[in-house]
Parts: structure tokens; sequence; C-alpha cells
């Protein structure tokens, strides 16, 4: 165990700094000038020249790499124009946004974690319970609905779902206030009624996907011979789902599971565009249409650490629940 | 499967789905045509793979369509638009010379152009999907038959893919991407653009198949024929394409099914955020967010793309879904 | 609860229904494009002294909301240049001078903190003084004097705070690189060479050559004063220190801004700013069609908002024809102008440039921008709105162009032209390689990354031919306009404005000779100048000017669209009860 | 003969599924005697496991027809409400699963499914007390160490204890009735030798009636009191098993019989399996659903093809057969096939 965890964390750190190189050559060897932004008129060659310098991005790519990296671990100075000491883990300095990227994350992160978490709770409990009831009453009228649900949701666009529940519940029944964020310890209620619409078109449109993973794998476990078993038992027919079916079925979709929240926390992109709240998804969306070339690499970086990290929780999570899983 | 609501990049039908060997109650027929039979009794399939051809028919022969309805796709109509912009008459412009409307703001004929922007969407799709699963089935024949450093080494590469924030780099790469191969004068054709896209899912979509044609093969590699051809000194490509490969093609055709449509709407849903095939290539992923944002001034524009798009990938989901039932009679309703 | 959920939903989809089963024929109210600006420079001290003349039906308290998009890039006055930024400063900073302006293009421009609009003390443009007003104060009482306007433009030099405008930095160093004249940091405590506070109520600013534009150019937010003691660095950027009626109390960078009243504000100093909402609140996140859609809806914060991304094209067929929409709608001519830029190093031949002129339908291209409410035609290179203003029309073609003229012009020849837009305007594009190519032309869209475009298309060697460019001065004179966009001198290898690369002597000669000129009499000369580039040289093609087209929420009152810029002011705001 | 305790009568199962309905019991009647072991053998696809977890009451009713009377003890189970079914089912009647790999829960250890069969019928059973029930059924089936064993997982253990594990289960409420399918199929030889002794001696201390299911002969030989032959859903051939064994009267049981090596040295010739492949539940040959195996189908004078045989008393008293082939010509044919009476 001890062994698994240690040989998979250094695999995660190896991937990080592969996806940190990757990305940092990616970037900043594109074409592209992020200083021109900087002085929309009259800028002079010199002065752009000079700010570069400022910047520097006139120092070979290794040496600024090198900076970059040495930034996450134990901080970095940056030049006055970039709010000089910049402490770990530093991840650049936005000169678009006037900010340092790190607290552009701390601001944006709420954002997104009170949109993904809540919207994977409501989906999975949705859809998972959708799927188990319909592959329980297969044939029925209620399955046939199920089903449908499930195939017509998965058959939508986020971006149409939510074009649509703007415009009947927000703009034109006036139910559900406009989309916004207010801290959930500001004001619990206002939390949740300013997300409510993001949370309802994701898991609707994952809980038909989630719906369509577990009834096809609740199926495919009710018919396994040890659902029979239990079934020979004389257990009661809640016992038997409930407990020796569901425990199984439910195994594979944890993985699924851990592996879309680890990568919607890397940004919900279209949610967070649709409903216009400003989390990281929005947030990296703005920095690559504005070339904010720090953010952009922050945003890389955070995402792959929540991918990384969901895969590691993943792993872990499959050894505790199947005890056929061992950890090497 | 990962963010199918956001973009689904991995595919894949429900993991740990060994390929049913076929009760013996039914052998006699080949497997395959034993799921042809299946498939040809399934009212849906046949429906949803009826919609899929007709669709297919028509992006192929969209120049025989342009040819017969007399419009093509970058006509512009502006005199149908009013002062706004917007196409005067009945319901976005709907009449005998153009059956869906007309654009608002830019007078193109919509019906041509959904017809071509189908094609553009299907052949990436297509390149997309094909593409993906070829890379996915080599690395998972690599990394579950040679194992050992192979499949530690691929298993790696592997978490990278997944771990590179898709979407971040395909709004990065995609628009600048041109400029480093093409010089600053020259005409970049929109083939360029839609190779890119197929690049960038390349890239990051394998992975989905690769560990399920990975996790396949280590099932079937301690089988009898397999053993059995190892002794006989077969080598390692016979072994890989001869003896293993035509034993999953059942998890491979659903996967690529599925994947299909999942490049549809990945394609679209990068258009939502301004990457993805530029103007004025007709583009159906491009056209329906364009679309949406006139729900309320000319909810024709909206419609047709909209329910084209829903057919096309609901029809797909069905068929993938019927094809997993045919293949697998185990998940069969 | 069922029934009328049902019922609503009804409605909804009926209204949809409707929408869809109605026939368009194309009515609609218009723009009023042709209007002139009036403008002039206060010589009465009286002008530009408060307080400002109330708002009609105007009244204190409230909140007004503004939503926007993406955050505002810079909230230091010093580093302000975008139209959000020039739109939001006059709330809390106040400048040497400021535009009196009725949104309806009759503008005076009037003292601020400075007494009059300045003294061109030896009749030559060198020499000018400004006195500052008394009972100006910042937010924490302290007056406001001369040294902190002198310190507050001596921080523009600063590559640290770059992001303004340089005018008077480059004309105080008398060099393109005032930054290198004059060090900022190494000379902190003492102001660039030119610019004196002989004591606290004088600033004066001396020059090598004559700047008569100077009372406009100290208009822009770059003038704002900032108390040595108080700067506080990159800091100012999202807390400024405030001069004007509100304060920024609270900034959640890139979500929310919210200004409250400066109690230390003085109506009585000040001609044009008023004090009537008790707080302003900018939330950003909403694109422009969800602002459009909230403010229509017209319920709760949203019934004093106004939506600073305006009404998306797609959305003005269900607002334009909207009879309850009429009172809350703002819809404006901007004197932001767009033109189709010729790249003459590379077309040199004046005939093709002129046949490109005869081609040209705006008529088409504004519908494909978004129509009327949009964009306007334009066929000078000056926007109605520039004072002395006279329109012609140097190659008559219609309103949807003339091919045949332009054929005619190219003679047989099929120019080859590359046209390089950026990837977000690549409808543009696609409309004008199809307009042009009837023509007789070869086009080739390039699509340019956004962000990369205005260093590329500012190189002088740049590789394409034709460009859209967009230019609104920044103030509304000739003078900022033309020789700004076609003086030839001023070509440099990158970085250029004279982005069509112009360099005729005839023309050079007049730009000296009408900037030498009094200001007020400088109307006349630059609209002939105007008429003489595009006849002798047709360095570009004009295309529109920018349309504005606003909806504010029921409850919120005095917005106009500035004469200036062409965004809403605030400086008449107001929440109706 | 003691008094049979399970009854079956005209079973007939149905069961639908994707490529039809397939009949996979057809008209089947048989009885077992507390005490007494009934083999039911067959090729694969016969119906032998149908007809177990029918009397289990195991098919799913939406999925299935079943037709006919399952009796235990006089009580006709299939007229009873579920929950009493229920409650005989892993009470009184109690199956053991081929494949107890996947028969056994992977994610629960071996002591808990034990418990969990044990409580669910035993209502006053504390959590401790079914424990230490299910550690001495462990050891009494003959698991070392059952202390450590009982907190161990499915695939901890090996093919044969698993097997011993499925069957502590499926003792550890003192079945009246077992079924017993396939149990020792996977296992080599001395495994499955010492599961039959120890299904023996259980059998002996409960007086359980046992179905075993099988399509081994030898293990029918070593273990069966009774014999039942299944082809294609039906009985083809029952009796006692020196009857069946010693004298077979079926073809398709002398085609089993040729192609099981016996320990009383070989029989006349090599092993002949049977040739062809069972026959579809779905579409079952019209007449005799052996016919197109049977190398005599064509002595019926085409009676094979047409009819399906009644299953009629021949050889001894209470052996039965169901076959075209005159009595007469039996001995003969089945010389031909080389297995001797």
């Amino acid at each position: 165990m001890f062994r698994f965890v240690v040989k998979r964390l250094l695999s995660a750190v190896l991937v990080l700094f592969a996806v940190t190189m990757l990305s940092f050559l990616m970037f900043f060897a594109l074409p592209g000038d992020p200083v021109s932004g900087m002085c929309p008129k009259n800028c002079t060659a010199e002065r752009l020249e000079r700010v570069r310098v400022e910047l520097g991005l006139r120092e070979p790519k290794l040496v600024q790499y090198a900076g970059y990296v040495k930034g996450i671990f134990v901080g970095r100075d940056l030049g006055t124009a970039q709010g000089g000491h910049c402490d770990a883990p530093c991840l650049g300095f936005s000169y678009v946004r006037s900010e340092a990227v790190t607290d552009t994350f701390k601001r944006v992160l709420p954002v997104t974690l009170s949109i993904v978490i809540p919207a994977a709770v409501l989906w999975l409990v949705l859809g998972v319970g959708l799927g188990m009831i319909s592959a329980l009453r297969r044939g029925t009228l209620l399955d046939r609905l199920a089903v449908g649900f499930a195939l017509t949701g998965a058959s939508l666009q986020l971006y149409f779902v939510g074009a649509v529940l703007l415009l009947v519940f927000t703009y034109t029944l006036r139910w559900i206030p406009v989309p916004h964020y207010t801290p959930l310890l500001e004001d619990p209620l206002d939390w949740a009624s300013g997300l409510v619409l993001a949370w309802m078109a994701l898991a609707f449109l994952f809980s038909a996907i989630y719906a369509r993973l577990s009834r096809a794998q609740m199926l495919e476990t009710l018919s396994e011979d040890f659902v029979r078993t239990a079934r020979a038992k004389g257990l009661s027919s809640w016992q038997v789902h409930g407990r020796h079916a569901l425990r199984a079925a439910i195994t594979p979709l944890v993985t699924i599971a851990g592996l879309d929240v680890g990568s919607a926390l890397g940004g919900t992109f279209i949610t967070e565009t649709t409903f216009g709240l400003q989390g990281l998804g929005r947030t990296t969306v703005d920095a690559v249409h504005g070339g904010d070339l720090p953010t952009v690499m922050g945003t890389v970086i955070l995402a792959s650490v929540f991918v990384v990290v969901a895969n590691i929780v993943v792993d872990l999570l499959y050894a505790v629940i199947d005890p056929r899983v061992r950890l090497r | 499967m990962a963010l199918p609501a956001e973009v689904d990049l991995n595919p894949a039908p429900p993991p740990a789905e060994p390929a049913a060997p076929v009760a013996p109650e039914v052998a006699g027929r080949s497997p395959s045509r034993l799921a042809w039979a299946r498939l040809k009794k399934d009212r849906v399939a046949v429906v949803s793979a009826a919609v899929i051809v007709l669709m297919l028919v028509i992006a192929l022969g969209a120049p025989l369509i342009e040819w017969a309805y007399g419009i093509g796709p970058y006509d512009d109509f502006k005199a149908r638009l009013d002062r706004f912009g917007m196409p005067l008459g009945y319901a976005g412009g709907i009449d005998g010379d153009h059956w869906f409307g007309v654009e608002p703001h830019l007078g193109r004929d919509i019906f041509i152009r959904l017809v071509y922007g189908m094609r553009t969407s299907l052949l990436i799709a297509t390149a997309a999907a094909t593409l993906t699963s070829v890379i996915g089935v080599l690395v998972g024949l690599a990394a579950g038959f040679l194992g050992r450093w192979v499949d530690a080494i691929l298993g790696w590469v592997m978490d990278f893919a997944l771990a590179m924030p898709f979407m971040v780099f395909a709004l990065a790469v995609v628009p600048t991407v041109a400029l480093r191969f093409y010089g600053p004068r020259d005409d970049i054709p929109p083939l360029f653009r839609g190779v890119v896209l197929v690049g960038i899912f390349a890239v990051f979509g394998w992975t989905g198949t690769a560990r399920l044609v990975r996790g396949q093969v280590i099932s079937l590699r301690e089988r009898e024929f397999i053993e059995a051809a190892r002794a006989a000194g077969a080598g390692l490509g016979h072994m890989l394409f001869k003896q293993l490969l035509p034993n999953l093609w059942a998890p491979i055709l659903i996967s690529f099914s599925l994947a299909l449509p999942s490049y549809v709407t990945a394609e679209a849903a990068l258009s939502f955020l301004d990457v993805g095939m530029v103007e004025p290539v007709p583009d159906f992923g491009r056209m329906i967010n364009k679309s949406i944002n006139y729900l309320q001034s000319d909810p024709a524009y909206v419609f047709f793309p909209g329910i084209t798009i829903f057919v096309m990938v609901l029809a797909f989901n069905l068929f993938g879904d019927a094809l997993r039932d045919a293949l697998d009679p185990r998940s069969s309703r | 609860m069922r029934t009328r959920a049902a019922s609503a939903a009804g409605a909804a989809l009926a209204l949809l229904l409707l929408a869809a089963c109605t026939e368009n024929k194309g009515e609609g109210p218009s723009v009023d494009v042709n209007r002139q600006s009036t403008g002039v420079i206060a010589t009465d001290p009286a002008q530009s002294r408060g307080p400002a003349a109330e708002v009609a039906g105007a009244a204190k308290g409230g909140t007004f909301h503004i939503l926007r998009q993406s955050a505002i890039s810079h909230l230091d006055p010093q580093r302000i240049y975008s139209f959000v930024g020039l739109m939001t400063a006059p709330l809390y900073s106040r400048f040497l001078t400021t535009w009196k302006d009725d949104g309806k293009g009759h503008l005076t421009l009037v003292g601020d903190l400075a007494e009059t609009p300045g003294t061109d003390v030896n009749k030559d443009c060198k020499t000018w003084e400004f006195k500052i007003k008394d009972g100006v104060k910042y937010e924490d009482g302290s007056a406001i004097t001369a040294k902190d306007i002198a310190y507050g433009i001596s921080r523009a030099f600063s590559p640290d705070y770059s992001g303004g405008p340089t005018y008077v930095q480059e004309w105080l160093a008398d060099s393109p690189q005032f930054d290198k004249a004059w060090d900022f940091k190494a000379n902190k405590g003492s102001f660039p060479p030119g610019l004196t506070a002989p004591d606290d109520k004088t600033l004066r600013f001396t020059f090598a050559k004559g700047h008569c534009d100077l009372p406009f150019a100290v208009s822009l937010p770059y003038t704002a004063p900032v108390p040595q003691a108080k700067d506080t660095g990159l800091g100012l950027d999202t807390q400024p220190f405030s001069s004007g009626p509100y304060k920024v109390t609270k900034n959640t960078v890139g979500t929310e801004i919210v200004l409250e009243r400066n109690t230390n504000w003085d109506p009585a100093t000040d001609p044009v700013r008023h004090q009537y909402p008790d707080r302003f609140v900018w939330t950003f996140g909403a694109d422009p069609d969800a602002q459009a859609n909230r403010i229509i809806a017209d319920s709760g914060d949203d019934q004093t908002a106004l939506g600073w991304g305006g009404v998306p094209a797609s959305l003005v067929g269900t607002t334009i024809n909207n009879a309850s929409l009429k009172s809350r709608s703002i819809l404006s001519p901007t004197p932001s102008a767009n033109r189709l830029t010729i790249n003459t190093l590379r077309v040199t031949d004046v005939n093709i440039r002129r046949a490109l002129n005869y081609a040209i339908d705006r008529d088409g291209l504004i519908k494909s921008l978004g129509g009327d409410t949009v964009a306007a035609p334009m066929t000078t290179l000056m926007p109605s709105s520039t004072l002395g203003f006279v329109n012609y029309d140097a190659y008559p073609a219609g309103p949807s162009g003339n091919v045949e003229k332009a054929k005619e012009l190219l003679a047989g020849k099929t120019p080859e032209l590359v046209l390089g837009v950026l990837d977000t305007d690549a409808e543009t594009g696609a409309q004008l390689e199809a307009n042009l190519e009837k023509a007789g032309f070869k086009i080739t869209v390039k699509l340019i990354p956004a962000d990369a475009k205005l260093d590329e298309t500012s190189k002088k060697n740049n590789p394409w031919d034709l460009y859209i460019d967009s230019w609104a001065a920044d103030w509304p004179s000739g003078a900022s306009i033309l020789p700004v966009l076609f003086d030839g001198r001023t070509i440099k290898d990158a970085g250029n404005n004279n982005r069509s690369y112009l360099n005729d002597d005839k023309i050079n000669v007049e730009f000296d000779r009408v900037l030498a000129m009094d200001p007020a009499a400088q109307g006349p000369e630059w609209a002939k100048l105007d008429k003489k580039l595009m006849e002798d040289d047709a360095p570009a093609v004009p295309l529109y000017v920018d349309v504005a087209y606003y909806l504010h929420g029921s409850k919120a009152g005095g917005i106009f669209v500035s004469s200036i810029f062409g965004y809403p002011s605030f400086v008449d705001a107001h929440v109706k009860s | 003969m003691s008094v049979p305790y399970l009854r079956v009568e005209n079973l007939t199962v149905r069961l639908r599924s994707s490529d039809g309905v397939v009949r996979a019991v057809n008209d089947l009647s048989f009885s077992v005697a507390r005490g007494r072991t009934l083999g039911i053998v067959g090729e694969s696809g016969s119906g032998k496991t149908v007809t177990g977890l029918a009397v289990m009451g195991l098919h799913d009713p939406r999925r299935s027809e079943i037709g006919g009377r399952i009796l235990v003890d006089g009580v006709d189970l299939q007229a009873l409400p579920e929950p009493e079914r229920r409650r005989l089912r892993g009470g009184d009647l109690a199956m053991i699963f081929q494949d107890p790999l996947s028969a056994l829960h992977p994610y629960y250890t071996v002591g808990r499914q034990i418990t969990e069969a044990h409580r669910v019928h035993q209502k006053g059973v504390g959590r401790a007390a079914a424990r230490r029930h299910a550690i001495d059924l462990l050891g009494r089936v003959g698991i070392p160490q059952p202390q450590r064993r009982v907190d161990q997982y499915p695939h901890e253990f090996s093919g044969g204890m698993r097997q011993r594990a499925m069957i502590a289960m499926a003792l550890v409420n003192n079945p009246k009735v077992l079924i017993a399918d396939e149990p020792t199929t996977a296992l080599d030889v001395t495994v499955q030798a010492q599961i039959l002794d120890l299904l023996a001696d259980l059998q002996r201390e409960y007086q359980s009636a046992i179905i075993m299911i099988t399509h081994d002969l030898g293990v029918v030989r070593q273990v069966a009191h009774d014999v039942l032959v299944m082809y294609g859903g039906r009985a083809v051939e029952q009796g006692s098993a020196a009857q069946v064994l010693g004298d077979p009267q079926h073809p398709y049981t002398w085609g089993l019989l040729a192609s099981v090596p016996t320990l009383r040295g070989p029989v006349a010739g090599d092993l002949v399996p049977i040739p062809g492949n069972p026959p579809s539940l779905v579409h079952l040959p019209g007449g005799c659903a052996f016919h197109p195996r049977c190398r005599f189908a064509d002595r019926t004078g085409g009676a094979s093809r047409e009819r399906v045989p009644e299953l009629l008393p021949s050889g001894q008293a209470g052996h039965l057969a169901a076959c075209h082939l005159p009595a007469a010509d039996r001995r003969a044919a089945r010389t031909e096939t080389g297995v001797s009476a």
C-alpha cells in the first residue's frame, strides 16, 4: 500500500513535470505577442522591447522555464512591473489582469468547486439511482422513460440546454435568479440560487450519461452468478439488489465518476461560459483569447493536477472497494 | 469515459465488459453473423442505421444536392434581409427558394449550408474516430500483450495524455498552429484546419480505446488459443493481428460507434469557444452554436440545425447501443 | 403552482412560435448618423465651475448597476486607455480638463481640476499654464495640489505603469522614447523636464515644440492627481485613490467593483459630475446576451442596470420593434471609425486603391455585421462627429458598391490581394472576400489570432495588403485622426498607427500647416484634407462608424453615449424612484 | 424405496431471450426421497441447470414461464406466495452452483457470505454465534485454518476451497433438498473425490435429498441412486443408477457412456464422442430432438423425424426411455456403439 502510494506519487510528479515542460514549450514557442496587448496605442518598438526585457521574455527559454519551475516550488522575484516577490507556489504574474496567477486561482477556484461538487453529487445520485431503478424494472414503462431520458440527455449539448434553461427559468418565468456566485459561507441560500441552473444543466447531461452507464452495469451485474447465489440464499430482493448487486455494479462507476470530477474541476469551460460564471474554465478561455500566457500556463498545470490527483484517488478508492485489487 | 457533457474525448463503453463467448446453445453460427441477425431484428437499430445512412448520403452527395437545389453554400441573399440583418418574411425567411430560410446577417441559405456543414462535421468526426481507434488499438495491443516495461511506459503516456487539459490546448493551439505551417500570405485550405482538429482529437482521444483494448488483451492473453499460437512459435505480428485482433473487433466497433457522435459534439463544443472550423467554410457545429444566440429572435434558425444534430447524435447513440446489445447479448434488453 | 408553471412555459413556447410565424416586413427605427459635433473650448472660467446643472427627473439614492462580461483591465488612472476605463475613471478621478457633453454632439472643453482649460502663455502652444481650483479634495479630505497632478503625470513615464496614453509624456520629452529620456524610478520625487509646479495651485508645461492640442490631451485620465504618499504602485490598479464623487470601497478582481459616495467631493468645484446614486456596482461575468436578456426581463437589481455589452446583433430582431423597450433604449452613432486599410507599400497602384473604394459593398457588410444597430456607413476618413466635419464621397458607387466602375479602373487586371482579419472577425473577412472578388480582385483571407494582430499590422513590413482598422480619436479633432493615421514621417519599424504606410510629402506639409493653427480654426481645414487624402491617395476604404445600441433597466436614468468615446457615460447616471 | 420428498411433475420452462423463446425444459417429471441422490446428466445446454433453478424458483418471472408442479413435502412451490418461497430458498432448499468463483460475491468475505445466509433464515442468531457456526462449517467441509479463512475473500481461496466454501454456504441451514450443479467440474480428480465424499457424509448426517447435476457419468456412477438423462430439455431415459448405467436404453445414453473412460478398463474400442452439437433450444429439431445426431435414426421408419418419442417403460420396472427404436433392436444397436451392458 505504502509502496504503491509512493510509486503512484512519483509517476504523478513525473507526469506533471512533463505537462509543465510541454506546455511551456508550446505556449512560449507559439506566435503571438503577449506584450503588444499592454499598450494599445502609440507603442514604439523600443518601448515594447523594454517591456519584454523587463518581463524576462528575452531570456533563453530554458532559463525562463527554470525560473518558472523554481517559482512553483520556492517562489521567485519578479520585476516591479509584476508585483515584486511572488511566493511559492508562484505561477507567475498576469500582466493582463495585473494580478499574480495564484491570486486569480484563489478567487476563481471556489466558483468552479461550487459548480462541480454539488452538480456531481446531483448527477451521481440522480444518474445512478435512475439507472439502477430502470435496470431493476427492465422493460417497464419506467425503464423506457429512463432510457429515453438518458438518450435525450446524452444527445443534447450543454450550451443548448443552458441557453434554454436560462431563457425559460430566468428570463421568461423569472423563477431562478440570474446565475451569479456568492461564497457559500457568506449566504448559503444565495450561493445555491446563483448556481442552481448550472447544477441543473450539468446534472441533466451527466446524469443521463450515468443513468445509461449504471443501467448497463447493473444489468450486467444482475446476470452475474453471485447475484443468483444471493437470491438462492433466500435474501429479500432489497438485500439482493441494494447490497450484493449495487456494490458490484457501482465499482466501475467510481472510476469514471472520479475521473469526470477531476477533469471537470480543471475547468467547466462551457458551463461557465454559458452561465457567465467566473470560474477556472471561464478564466482560462478569457486568458487564451486575451493572450494571457501566465494564466494559461497556470490553468494547464492546475487542471492536470486535478486529473492526476483524481487518478490516484480513484486507484486508492478502487482498492478499498474491490478487495481483489492489490496495490503494487 | 471522461467529461462527456463538456467534451467527451474518451468515449468507451462501460468498462470491464469481456467479450462474452457466445453461449453453446446457439453455436453453429458465427458470432458476427449472429450479431448481424440480432441487429437486423432490432427495429431501433434498423431505424437509427437508416437515419445514419441517410445523413451520410446527404453529406457525401452534397455537391449533387447543390446542383439540384440551385444554391451554393457561399451564395448570399442580402436582399432577403431587413436593415437589422434579420430575414424578411415568415419563419426566418422560409419559402420555395430557401427551404430552411436564410441565415440572419449573412443571408446565406440555411439548407445548403446545413448539408455541407454536415459533410464537414461528419468528415472530421469520422477521421478523428478512426484515427483515435487505430492509435488506441495499437497502443492497447502493445501495452496489453507485451506487458512489462512497454506497458509501464505506455501506461505513463496514457496518464500523461489524460492529464493534459484538452480544452486549454485546443484553445491555445488551434488558432495559431497554421501560422507555423503556412507563410503569412498563403491561403490556408480549410482542410488544414480540419486536419489540425482531427490531430488534436487524436492526441487526446485515444486513451479510452487503448485502455479498453489493453484490458481485453490482458484477459485474452492467457487463453488457450493464444497459448497454442505461442507454443506453435507464431511471430509477434501474427499473434497481435491474426490471433488477438479478431477477438477484439466487438469492443472496438462499439467504442468506435460511440466515439463518432462524441466527436461531432466535441467539434461543436469547440466552436462554441471560438475554436474549430472558421468562416466561411460551412460547419455544422459552428452553425448550431451560432444559431443558439437567435433562440428568441429567429427560432427557425435554431430549429433546423438543432433538430438535425439532435437526431444525428441520437441515431448514433441508439445505433451504438444496439450494436453493443447485438455483439454482447448479455447486456441485451 | 403546476398549472401556473405549465401556462408560463406554454406562454414562452407560444412566444417563440409567434416569433417564428410573424412576418418580418423590415420595419424599425433608424439611427441619425449625420449629426455633427459642435465643440468649443471654454473661455469663460464660469463654465468650468460647478455645480453641474441638475439632470431633469434625477433623484438621489439607490444603487446603479453595470453588467459587463470581462473585468476592467486597469483602474489606475495613469494606466487607463480602454473605453470602459475611460468611462469609469471620471467617477473616482478628476483630471486637468474634461468635456461637458450632452450626448448629442454638443461639446465644451472645460477645466476640471483646473480653473480653465489651460492658458497658452506665449501664444505659441509651447508653454501652458493651469491654475488649480480651490476646494478640490481627495477621499480622505486632503487638498489636491498641482504637485500631485505633476506626480501623476510623472508616474505615467514608468514602464511599470504602462498602458495609458502617452501624448503628454512624448511632448514633454520631445521623443517617443520618453521613458528613456526621463526615468521615473531613478528620479522619484522630481518631475520630468518641462513639467513644473511652482506652487500648489499652478501647473506648468513647457514643450520644445508647440502642441496646441494640449487642453484636449490633458482631458485623459493620466492627468488624475496622485499624492506621492498614497502611491501604492501596482496597488492603485485595484484600489485607486479617489478624487472624484465616488471611491472604490470593494474590488473583487474579475467579479465585482463597488463604488460608494466620496463625501469629500465638492459639487461646487465640478462642472460635469453628479453624485446621484449611493453607489455604483460593476458586476462582471455575464456575456452580452445574458446582459441584454436580464435588462429586458427588468427584474430586481437589473431594473437599475445597464448592460455594457449593448444589445447583441442576434437579439436586435426581438428588441428593435418592442414598444415597451423604446423608453429604455439608447441608439446612437459613435466616433469609432472603421476602415479597410490599404497597405500602400504593397498596393502601390493608386488605381487599384480607387477600384477598391468603388467596389466596396457597405450595405452588405453592415448587414453581415448586424445591421443598422451595429454600424452606419461612412465614406470619409474622419467620423461625422469630428469638429468641422464635411461629408463627401470621393468614389460615389451607391450603398452596395459599383462593380463596373471598379473593373473599369482595374482595366482587366486581377490584383491578388491578401486581406488580414482577426480570427474573431472571420465572417467579415468572408463578406469582403465575396464582395471584392465580384469586382475582379483575387482575395486571400488570412486569419490573424486576435491577440497578436496589433503588433503584426503595425509592423512596417507586414505581409498583408488589406486589413481592417478602427480608430477612435482621443478627442474629436482632426488633429488626433489624420496626422496620427497618415503622416508618413512617423513611420517606424514597428508600432505604427499609420498602417497604410502612406508617405505623401504634399500631405505631410498640409499636416504641419493645419497643426500650427488655432485649434478652434482647424476644423474646416481637416475636412478639406480628409477629402484630399481620399482623392489623391486613397490610402483606405472608409467603411462604417460603430453604432451604440444599449438597453437599460426601467429605473436607470441619465445614461447617454459619450460624444467623445462612443460609450455610455455615467456622470448623469441616476436611479429613478 | 422411501417416500419422495421432492417431486417434480410435468415441469416445463420457457425462457425469453433476444433470439426467441428458449424451450429449456419440456414435460419433465422426477422425484427424490430424503437420503437419496438423483443424478441428472446430459451435455451442456440440455436443460439440467435450468431444471435446478426452476426447483429453486430462481428464474426471473418476467422473462420465464414455468409450467407443471414442484412439490416439496407435498407442498406445491409454484402456488406459494413469493415471501414464503423465499423462506424455503436457502433454508430447506439449497443449491450449490457450478463455478464457485463467479457464484461467490467477490467483494465480501467468505465468512460474511455464509453468516448472511445463516442469519436471514434464523432470526435470533447473533453475529458472533453465526460466525462461530461459519467457522465450524468451514472446518467441517475440510477447509484448514477456518478461523483465518473465514475473513478472507473468495479470490484468496483455491478452486477446491471455493467449492467447499460454496458447499458450506449451502449447508448452513441444514437443507432438506440440496441441488448440486456440477460441483466438481472444475476440480482435479483428488479434490473431486474429496468433495463427493464430503457430500455423501453430509447426506448421511442430514438425510438430505440431493440432486446431482453433472455431465460426468463417472460422478453419477459414484454417488447417484437414481439417474435422469436429459437431452434437448427432455428426459430421454430415467431409472435407478444400476438400470441406466447397466442397461442403457437410449442411443444418447450410449453416446454419453462411450465418451467416458471408466476405471474398469477401456470399453470395446476407443472413446467415441457423440458427433455434432447439442441442438438449439430455440429451434429444436422436429420429432426426436436427438435424431440429427442419432446413427440409428433411419431405423425408425421415419418416426424419429415426425414424432417426439414418449417416455415409456423399458427393461426392468421403473426404467423409462424415450426412443423410437424398437425395444428388440436396441440391444443389437447398442453393441454396435461398443457400449457393453
